[in-house]
């Protein structure tokens, strides 16, 4: 914290409280406000290296070569009109896509960018990630059901069941790397994967971390498991009746969604900020930090993309089918022998 | 047996997955082919059928008949002919209309047309504010027809081979 | 620095709006249930204050044993309801009298 | 630095710590949640609120340092519970103004019984064992306590067989839940992915060759 503003929070009024509230607020808003560009991007990203993958280019009109599109975009969204249904639930409609958005920038409270640059540094950090995480589907159940449209209904119950089942495969592959970590601490997990390339729970975790990502994707319902959205069976899905701004707060949920997903996986697989060419490597760009998490989650980010470019997208019951019948045994498979293997063979060193 | 294992092997490696990245994967850094459409444009044939023209003989004299083949063959309905007979005794329609709301652009009319007065010209990029303003009557098909005599022409000249 | 009596105070607060909330719904089984859930929830509060303010981890297991408890019961009931409803057409409790001796 | 130390000096008379603030905050909207869930008229509502007393419960908790309760809290209950929760209400078509009936007629003697409760609990709970003086509030935990840790010791040493019992109670509800839910559905028109994945060709498809006839 710059000493300027502690010297600002002296004029005001001698209360702790404000000053314990004013501080957390103004590093909220230094993680919320980057966070925030990152999300407008990110479509931008992805319309440009979907097009590229399809031949084609994607946006280039707004600005030079299309920069300027995430704000022409958010411009429309803005100055569009909102549209309540007639017989729609007003309250709950309007607070779905706030019951959306939010989890997903509260998760971001946990998440330790360096060794030093976190907000929150608690103990239970990957248990919080996964109750904030749970708590997103209440958006998509909400909206869904205020919409009084059958499509949105129909949706709504897809997404949830999804995000549901998901949820435990998701769960379980993490239980995984807090057995190798021997911590629920995000900062020590990462810690614990310090050295180098080789030290990365990538490796001895490599099936779980492949679980783990793919139920992010499910979880994010993003394609090929985007059938929440199903464009082609119901129109569009729970977000069918919102329009200008409450459908841009859907749409930024589901991108925060996705990076945190992404940055999830680069902390608990890929070695968060560590650089892969262990701490003997001090060149400065080189050594540890938190590009290196950027370069991680943009990595992982990529797949997101890659995966809608390439997959068509998988029926329902085959979808609910993988979650609970391939996921979730394998994962506790994987439990069972990796913890037989921790502790009463002399391979666990492994996994250490 | 042999068969079974190896499909239990692909898809625990995802190995049609990868297959299937790859292909992306390699399309991300080929050539693109996006045409920068104001700007540029793709090759047209001379048989496109784009916004409809009436065209005049060269001594000026209007070219259709009002035997109203053209407003019978039109699936869409979208053509609406009066006649009469002018002062010198020949048939001339005093109404032509074409409501290109309706249009679908099939070219029957021009099929239909004994004398090739209704054509379809190459012109695609017309718009109208209103749903009136994309109504055409017999002047603005006319102005059209004497606009782009010269490409209508030529097209027809080179589709006359293969009619 | 807050006293255990405000914790138990909230708990007790809680706890007679769930008997309150009994009373007045008394036809319908699904809020029934969500203020049997908020009475273990009042309950649980109590005990989690008392195991801060005596140092005694002992409440929290306790309460982990319940909320386990209230997890089974919550799925149990709800299945159950989802059943009546399908044979009945209602959870209106008055209904469902057939029983009656 | 001296900076820091001068407003440190400050907080020693303020009249509101942080913690009391976010306590009585908390508190009040667990209680009007709370007073919600038992009286709004639309079920999703009352569940919805019912959400909110757990947030807001399971943050006070966090105020007691039970900070693994609080986020199970959050996990099961308002994660997982309170779904299932709102798809019943959700899935099962309700007449409220049915079940509303007898609301008011019921207000007077709900509100008797609840006040009466309130308060003899309120009498005992502020009568004095339980204020400062008895039971003072103990040392913030150190930060490297690990209140999962703790509690993970505990349960699986002193409370190992009553764990084992709770895990058996919950395979038991989920085996129940599942019977009582498949009951009856032989009408649906349930498909196996697996065999529709290993289809092939030949098991569908016949080319028949045969050979081109003259017509008459």
């Amino acid at each position: 914290m710059p000493e300027w503003i502690l010297y600002l929070l002296d004029f005001l009024p001698e209360w702790d409280w404000l000053h314990v509230l004013l501080i957390a607020l103004i590093k909220v808003v230094a993680i919320f406000i980057p966070l925030v560009m990152a999300v407008a991007y990110l479509p931008y990203a992805e319309r440009k290296i979907i097009g590229y993958m399809q031949i084609r280019i994607g946006p280039n009109r707004v600005g030079p070569r299309g920069w300027l599109q995430p704000i022409a975009d958010a411009l429309k969204l803005i100055l569009k009109e909102i549209i309540v249904p007639t017989k729609s639930n007003k309250y709950l409609f309007i607070m779905a896509p706030l019951l959306a958005i939010g989890p997903a920038f509260a998760v971001w409270s946990v998440i330790p960018f360096t060794d030093t640059l976190v907000l929150a540094d608690i103990n239970a950090g990957l248990l919080l990630v996964l109750a904030m995480t749970s708590i997103g589907v209440y958006g998509i159940i909400i909206a869904g059901w205020a919409s009084n449209s059958k499509y949105a209904f129909l949706s709504s119950m897809r997404a949830a069941a999804q995000i549901v089942s998901y949820e435990l495969a998701m769960g379980f592959a993490l239980v995984t790397v807090l057995m190798a970590a021997g911590t629920l601490n995000l900062r020590e997990i990462v810690l614990a994967q310090s050295g180098g390339l080789t030290d990365w729970y990538l490796w001895p975790l490599f099936p779980m971390f492949m679980v783990y990502f793919i139920s992010g994707v499910a979880e994010t319902n993003r394609a090929p498991f985007d059938v929440a959205e199903g464009e082609s069976e119901i129109v569009g899905g729970f977000s069918i009746e919102y329009s200008g701004m409450t459908f841009a707060v859907f749409f930024l949920a589901e991108y925060a969604n996705m990076i945190l997903i992404a940055a999830l996986t680069s902390l608990m697989f890929l070695g968060g900020w560590m650089s892969p060419f262990g701490s003997a490597s001090d060149v400065m760009i080189l050594g540890d930090g938190i590009h290196w998490l950027l370069l991680k989650t943009s990595f992982m980010l990529f797949f997101f993309l890659w995966f809608r470019a390439t997959f068509p997208r998988y029926r329902y019951d085959q979808i609910m089918r993988l979650g609970w019948k391939v996921f979730i045994p394998l994962t506790i498979i994987w439990i069972v022998v990796m913890g037989v293997a921790m502790f009463l063979t002399p391979w666990g060193y492994l996994f250490h | 047996m042999m068969k079974n294992a190896i499909y239990a092997i692909k898809s625990l490696f995802l190995i049609e997955l990868w297959k299937g990245l790859a292909v992306t994967g390699k399309h991300l850094f080929q050539r693109k082919i996006t045409v920068q459409y104001p700007e540029e444009k793709t090759p047209m044939s001379f048989r496109f059928r784009g916004l409809h023209a009436l065209r005049r003989y060269p001594n000026g004299e209007e070219r259709c008949i009002a035997c109203k083949l053209c407003e019978a063959v039109c699936p869409a309905l979208a053509i609406k002919i009066d006649s009469e007979a002018r002062e010198d005794g020949s048939r001339r329609t005093t109404r032509y209309d074409i409501d290109l709301t309706k249009c679908i652009y099939c070219g029957f009319c021009e099929e239909a047309c004994p004398v090739d007065a209704i054509v379809e010209t190459r012109e695609f990029e017309y718009f109208g504010e209103s749903q009136a303003d994309l109504y055409y009557t017999k002047d603005m098909l006319l102005a059209i027809g004497d606009r782009m005599e010269e490409s209508i022409a030529s097209d027809r000249k080179q589709d006359a081979a293969y009619r | 620095m807050i006293a255990l009596s405000d914790y138990l105070i909230l708990g007790a607060i809680l706890f007679a709006l769930s008997v309150a909330g009994i009373f007045l719904n008394r036809k319908n089984v699904i809020i029934l249930l969500m203020s049997i859930e908020l009475m273990l929830l009042a309950v649980n509060l109590n005990f989690i204050a008392f195991s801060h303010y005596m140092n005694d981890l002992a409440g929290q297991v306790f309460v982990f044993f319940i909320l386990t408890v209230a997890a089974a019961e919550s799925a149990i009931g709800l299945a159950i309801i989802i059943v009546l409803f399908r044979r009945r057409q209602t959870i209106n409790i008055q209904d469902l009298d057939s029983l009656k001796g | 630095m001296q900076h820091t130390a001068k407003a440190g000096a400050h907080y020693g008379h303020t009249t509101m710590t942080f913690e009391q603030l976010a306590f009585y905050f908390l508190a009040s909207v667990a209680v009007i949640a709370a007073g919600l869930v038992i009286t709004v008229r639309n079920p999703v509502r009352a569940a919805m609120f019912l959400i909110l007393t757990f947030f807001t419960v399971a943050v006070i908790w966090l105020l007691l340092e039970a900070e693994f309760l609080a986020i199970v809290l959050v996990l099961v209950y308002v994660g997982a519970v309170m779904v299932l929760f709102l798809f019943v209400v959700m899935m099962l078509d309700i007449d409220t103004d049915q079940l509303r009936e007898g609301f008011a007629e019921y207000l007077p003697i709900g509100a008797t019984v609840a006040v009466i409760i309130l308060l003899q609990l309120a009498i005992i709970f502020s009568s004095g064992p339980f204020d400062l003086e008895q039971m003072p509030a103990p040392a913030a935990a150190a930060a490297d306590y690990g209140n999962t840790h703790q509690l993970g010791l505990l349960l699986y040493t002193y409370y190992v067989y009553p764990f084992e019992l709770a895990a058996v109670l919950l395979l038991l509800a989920m085996v129940a839940a599942i019977s009582l839910g498949l009951r009856g559905r032989s009408s649906s028109k349930r498909q196996d992915p697996a065999q529709q994945v290993r289809v092939r060709k030949q098991d569908r498809l016949r080319v028949v060759k045969m050979n081109a006839e003259k017509q008459d």
